[in-house]
């Protein structure tokens, strides 16, 4: 079987979104939830771009290649946001991951 | 000769993946660092040919972007700060 | 035989990259996974350039890897340093609960999206190349990812550079900024190569801004060297030399914002719509804009690296931190 | 094939040896500061002759210009690096390799 | 029509930014740069209202090139509907902030100096963000504006630095990241299928492909996150209910819509086309339990803006009631309209009501609904507020809310549709459960009267003046019609633009 490279890209990012997400999910340490997050929009990007691949010899379709830029400095900003609060709530309780909220299940009872 | 070029991207990337064993086995965090370094280099060799079996002079840029980036990343690693005598021992084990 | 070696290296990039990406998530070490996301993203600087897109690669060299790399390991170092001081401890890595549900939820939705990438009519792959490559020539500038990013879709990129600046405003009022490391000793070698490097960056950054209007290079990737620059001052320097004062910075990060918003207004004042060149002068105002862009960017990255609202600069002028636990040399 | 592409396919063949022993060092040595004497081999010897390489193919004087630039570049960062690296090793109380441990 | 740079639409979006850049470069006018912002937004809305009314649905074009190379702003009845909300809750906000984020006069003040500094510039990017939002005619466009709705958002609910609070908020940004990385990809796939990011081509060139099936869906479970749609409102309640109060107000009243908003746009005008029984149904299904799901947790809360926060959850129930039932022939606008009033009113009253709570925090030191008695003698205008609102939300007339409701009802009933019916009413009896236990609380007779501190009278009147807003929408609701009637989705009503 024979893979143009585009689809075989494309499929590899929809493979990476998953890992991201998948470990996304399942992981409570807030800087590993990050860079989850990062890997998993890199696997966007990357379906992105092979949508844009027109083959070896044509230039590629440049309007994807230019929503991956915006996404990717967009995708910076969320990081610096997500930092800075990791590293509050790190030196705020003490922990690298996410505490229930205490109001809402203590006062329930 | 574009099929040298090729084969030896092929070899290039292998030596690379080789590389990456480093970095994920350690044992230490200075190994991990000194083979991502060693990554980055061999990326930017890979990008180098890249450049010529692609017919594309912008791959040039970007391995000159990477030559220069690889760098700050790697002062950032080596002049992070140390959490403790003993935390640093087992940093280092 | 060269397609063969093609395939083989598409093949053997695309493993390289599934198996960087599941690595680096889920190794124990917060440290090492952050190594592993460094060359995950060398990896995809490599298929973007596989993939004709050497601008994402510059982009993803300067800003994705780089930059955030840079900023993750900060940010890591930080918050051990500060449970050291309270705890100590690192976070075992967790066994996942219901592990079957995960996985049976993952194969579902990967056969769904592997589906739809081969379900996609090949008719209308071509996307809008041909536009715009005809609009080109009206475009102002060469290169079609930058007339995308600064004309076609110029709004775009305002609200993208707005998001930066938005980021910077979010980052200050959450928390105080980071200092470098001031127990690593530095050295004449590290004094030496910030020396040299410092401007040979600022150089090579003037070179992609000037690239981007006919090739691949432009705002992004000459504001994320300027950023480099800084992380390298800051780096070296920072815990001995004087920070500029705060309205610097604020000053520094609003300006491209200003500019790009400012000439779009004018646009429309003078009977045009918002952000429309007009005709014939489009590629000098978009040399104007992104070289505003450029020093905010860089500013503005930069900012996000240090990771805070600076510290005491009013009235010291150095970047000091109280509650910083120091660590040993 | 001309005599420049026999000679830029064998400078970029060195390149490619030095990679390979730069890499087979980086597994095989035992301690850290053996692997980065072998490492230094792969960016310094390996990466300058696969730009030589490189640079011949293309024989484009402004190319020539930038693949210098990034051989320098790396050679300086490798260096300010390794240096950076090795002596917090060595100051974080890490004991180079000897052969009757 | 009227020359380009005559328009309305554009300064939607340039003057909230422009305000953005002022207030966080010049702190010390921070309060004024944000009100007179406010102003302008308010004028280019009524300027837009006026205009849409008189020219109808408008296309703009950002840099004159037009879709599919360029993007589009168009403003339809839907559109202009969602900018007036925006601009009447965002301009009582304001005015409530004044209050709220005061100057502090000494150098001790640091901390509140801090809020107001950094209130302004994050709430004028969250107004550009969200006009962009109800503007933005391109979907890669939607994704950054849901950007910056999310990291303004998760800014400004961090403001109010508690450990809880900075907690809610991370789990809010990780969240909304996740949502816009589903919401992207479904961006992807609809580009490689059709070629375009627009929604007006999209909706020409849509058909049934798995492909297609597959970007809505993703795009549908980021959104419902971002929305938070039962059953992903997890992150909901502790972020609504710990932040500042005017951000409360903002994140229930506006925040949540703009997603919703998207939802709205893609179901019903771009993919309307396709056939979506059983989406509709699920989207029903997923609503009737909401708003069940979350009146009956506000009725076991303890504190008060808990309370509040759940029963927004359990509002966003209502109107996924749209999907199933503004579909019909006979009776499909009738719900569209009722949602559309009902999300005005639920905006206006959840702004009240957020506001009346942060009076009584503020002025008690705590929130805790069974320790409020007297409260209604000290701070009576909130108290009548919080009823007033209240009085909203359960749906009883004469409020925006029961005209809301009434449409919604009359729809399902007319359908057919009895688990709607059933799940409204139950709904509703639930509201008023809780609703009346807070105003009976507030009402009771102290043995003495509690120690308060005072309140601002800006911030008392607005949370007043909102409450009044909500009530009296119901009078004015010829304008309303008229507007959402412009341009609403064609096999809502098939004939576009003519009124009952």
């Amino acid at each position: 079987m024979s893979l143009d490279p585009e689809t075989l890209y494309a499929l590899t990012g929809c493979g990476i979104f998953l890992i991201g997400l998948y470990s996304f999910s399942i992981y409570p340490h807030l800087i590993r939830k990050i860079l989850a997050l990062n890997i998993a929009g890199a696997g966007v990007y990357l379906v992105l771009a092979s949508m844009a691949y027109q083959g070896k010899e044509t230039v590629a379709d440049p309007v994807p290649h230019a929503m991956v830029l915006t996404g990717i400095v967009v995708a910076v900003a969320g990081t610096a946001l997500a930092l800075a609060l990791a590293g509050r709530i790190s030196s705020e309780t003490g922990k690298v991951d996410l505490e229930e909220p205490q109001d809402i299940e203590k006062e329930d009872e | 000769m574009s099929a040298f070029l090729s084969v030896s991207l092929v070899v290039l990337l292998i030596t690379m993946a080789a590389g990456l064993v480093r970095v994920a086995r350690g044992p230490t965090e200075a190994d991990r660092v000194l083979a991502s370094l060693l990554l980055g280099t061999t990326g930017v060799a890979i990008l180098l040919v890249l450049s010529l079996v692609m017919s594309m002079p912008a791959a040039v840029d970007v391995a000159l972007m990477f030559a220069v980036l690889s760098a700050i990343i790697g002062i950032a690693f080596a002049l992070r700060g140390r959490v403790a005598a003993s935390e640093s021992e087992k940093d280092l084990e | 035989m060269i397609d063969l070696a093609a395939k083989a290296f598409d093949a053997l990039l695309a493993g390289l990259i599934l198996w960087l990406a599941w690595s680096s998530l889920s190794t124990q070490d917060i440290l090492k996974g952050i190594v592993l996301f460094i060359a995950f993203g060398l990896c995809m600087g490599l298929a973007w350039v596989r993939l004709n897109a050497p601008d994402i690669a510059l982009v993803e060299a300067a800003v994705a890897s780089g930059i955030t790399g840079a900023m993750l390991l900060g940010a890591w170092n930080k918050m051990r340093l500060s449970l050291a001081k309270m705890r100590g401890d690192e976070t075992k890595l967790p066994e996942p609960g219901r592990p079957w549900l995960h996985i049976s939820g993952l194969m579902a939705m990967g056969g769904a999206l592997g589906w739809a990438i081969f379900s996609i009519p090949p008719e209308n792959t071509g996307g809008l190349l041909v536009p715009a490559m005809r609009e080109l020539p009206r475009s102002g500038v060469g290169n079609p990812v930058t007339a995308a990013l600064l004309n076609y879709r110029a709004y775009d990129t305002l609200l993208e550079i707005g998001v930066l600046l938005l980021a910077v405003v979010g980052v200050w009022s959450i928390a105080k900024s980071r200092k470098p490391a001031q127990g690593v000793p530095r050295g004449p070698i590290l004094y030496g190569f910030a020396r040299i490097s410092a401007p040979l960056l600022i150089l090579i950054g003037g070179y992609f801004l000037w690239l981007g209007t006919s090739r691949a290079g432009g705002a992004f990737q000459a504001g994320a060297l300027m950023a480099a620059v800084g992380v390298l001052l800051v780096l070296t320097y920072g815990p001995t030399r004087r920070v500029p004062a705060e309205w610097i910075d604020r000053w520094g990060s609003i300006f491209g914002l200003t500019v790009f918003l400012t000439l779009g207004i004018g646009f429309m004042l003078q009977g045009r719509a918002m952000l429309e060149y007009s005709a014939g002068s489009a590629g000098a105002w978009i040399l104007v804009i992104e070289s505003a862009a450029t020093v905010s960017i860089g500013w503005t990255l930069l900012l996000l690296f240090l990771g805070g609202r600076p510290q005491a600069a009013s009235q010291k002028g150095i970047l000091v931190e109280e509650d910083e636990v120091e660590g040993q040399a | 094939m001309n005599g420049i592409e026999v000679l830029a396919s064998i400078f970029i063949g060195i390149g490619l040896l030095f990679f390979i022993a730069g890499t087979a060092g980086l597994l095989r040595f035992p301690d850290v500061y053996m692997r980065l004497h072998a490492l230094t081999k792969a960016d310094n010897l390996g990466l300058g002759f696969i730009s030589l390489g490189v640079g011949l193919q293309t024989g484009s004087w402004s190319i020539g210009v930038k693949l210098l630039l990034i051989w320098l570049a790396v050679l300086l960062a490798s260096s300010t690096v390794s240096h950076l690296i090795a002596r917090r090793a060595l100051r974080g109380g890490m004991s180079p390799w000897r052969r009757e441990q | 029509m009227n020359p380009e740079f005559l328009s309305w639409i554009p300064w939607l979006v340039v003057f909230p930014l422009m305000g953005a850049i002022v207030t966080f470069t010049f702190p010390r006018i921070a309060t004024w740069a944000g009100l007179f912002t406010g102003v302008l937004i308010l004028v280019a809305t009524v300027g837009l209202v006026a205009q849409t009314l008189a020219y109808g649905a408008n296309t703009y074009s950002l840099g004159g090139w037009g879709a599919p190379l360029g993007i589009d702003f168009r403003v339809d009845g839907l559109s202009a509907w969602m900018l007036v909300i925006s601009a009447v809750v965002g301009a009582c906000v304001s005015l409530y902030a004044i209050g709220y984020f005061p100057p502090g006069s000494k150098a001790s003040d640091e901390e509140k100096n801090h809020k107001r500094r950094y209130f302004w510039p994050l709430w004028m990017f969250l107004w550009a963000g969200l006009n962009g939002l109800f503007l933005s005619n391109d979907i890669f466009n939607l994704y950054i504006t849901l950007e910056m709705v999310g990291f303004s958002a998760v800014a400004l609910v961090a403001l109010a630095n508690s450990r809880n609070a900075l907690t809610a908020a991370m789990r809010y940004l990780l969240v909304g990241l996740m949502g816009s990385l589903f919401f992207l990809l479904g961006v992807a796939f609809l580009y490689g299928t059709y070629g375009t990011l627009d929604l007006t081509l999209l909706g020409e060139r849509s058909r049934a492909n798995m492909a297609t099936w597959v970007a809505i869906s993703l795009m549908t479970a980021g959104l419902i996150v971002k929305t938070a749609a039962f059953p992903l409102h997890f992150w909901l309640p502790p972020a609504h209910s710990n932040a500042p109060t005017p951000v409360s107000a903002l994140l229930s009243a506006l925040v949540t819509k703009g997603p919703f908003y998207i939802l709205l746009r893609l179901w019903f005008f771009s993919f309307a086309s396709l056939d979506t029984t059983y989406a509709d149904y699920l989207f029903g299904a997923l609503g009737a339990m909401g708003l069940i799901w979350g009146a009956a947790h506000a009725l076991r809360q303890s504190r008060l803006k808990l309370l509040v926060a759940y029963s927004t959850v359990a509002q966003l129930g209502y109107l996924f009631l749209v999907f199933p039932l503004a579909r019909a022939e006979e009776t499909g606008f009738t719900a569209w309209t009722g949602v559309l009033l009902f999300l005005a009113a639920h905006a206006l009253a959840k702004t009240a009501m957020f506001m009346a709570a942060g009076n009584i925090l503020q002025a008690l030191g705590h929130d805790t609904i069974s320790r409020l008695a007297g409260i209604s003698r000290l701070l009576p205008k909130s108290v009548f507020a919080l009823a007033l609102a209240g009085v909203s939300l359960m749906g009883l007339p004469p409020s925006g809310g029961f005209i809301g409701k009434w449409l919604l009802l009359d729809a399902a009933i007319s359908q057919g549709r009895w688990w709607i019916v059933i799940a409204v009413l139950c709904g509703t009896a639930l509201a008023i459960g809780y609703v009346v236990r807070v105003i009976r609380f507030a009402f009771e007779d102290p043995i003495d009267l509690p120690q308060v501190k005072s309140v601002s009278a800006v911030m008392e009147w607005t949370a007043l003046a909102t409450a009044l807003l909500a009530s009296l929408m119901a009078l004015a609701s010829s304008l309303p019609l008229d507007l959402i009637t412009i341009d609403a989705p064609a096999h809502v009503w098939p004939e576009v633009g003519v009124g009952p």
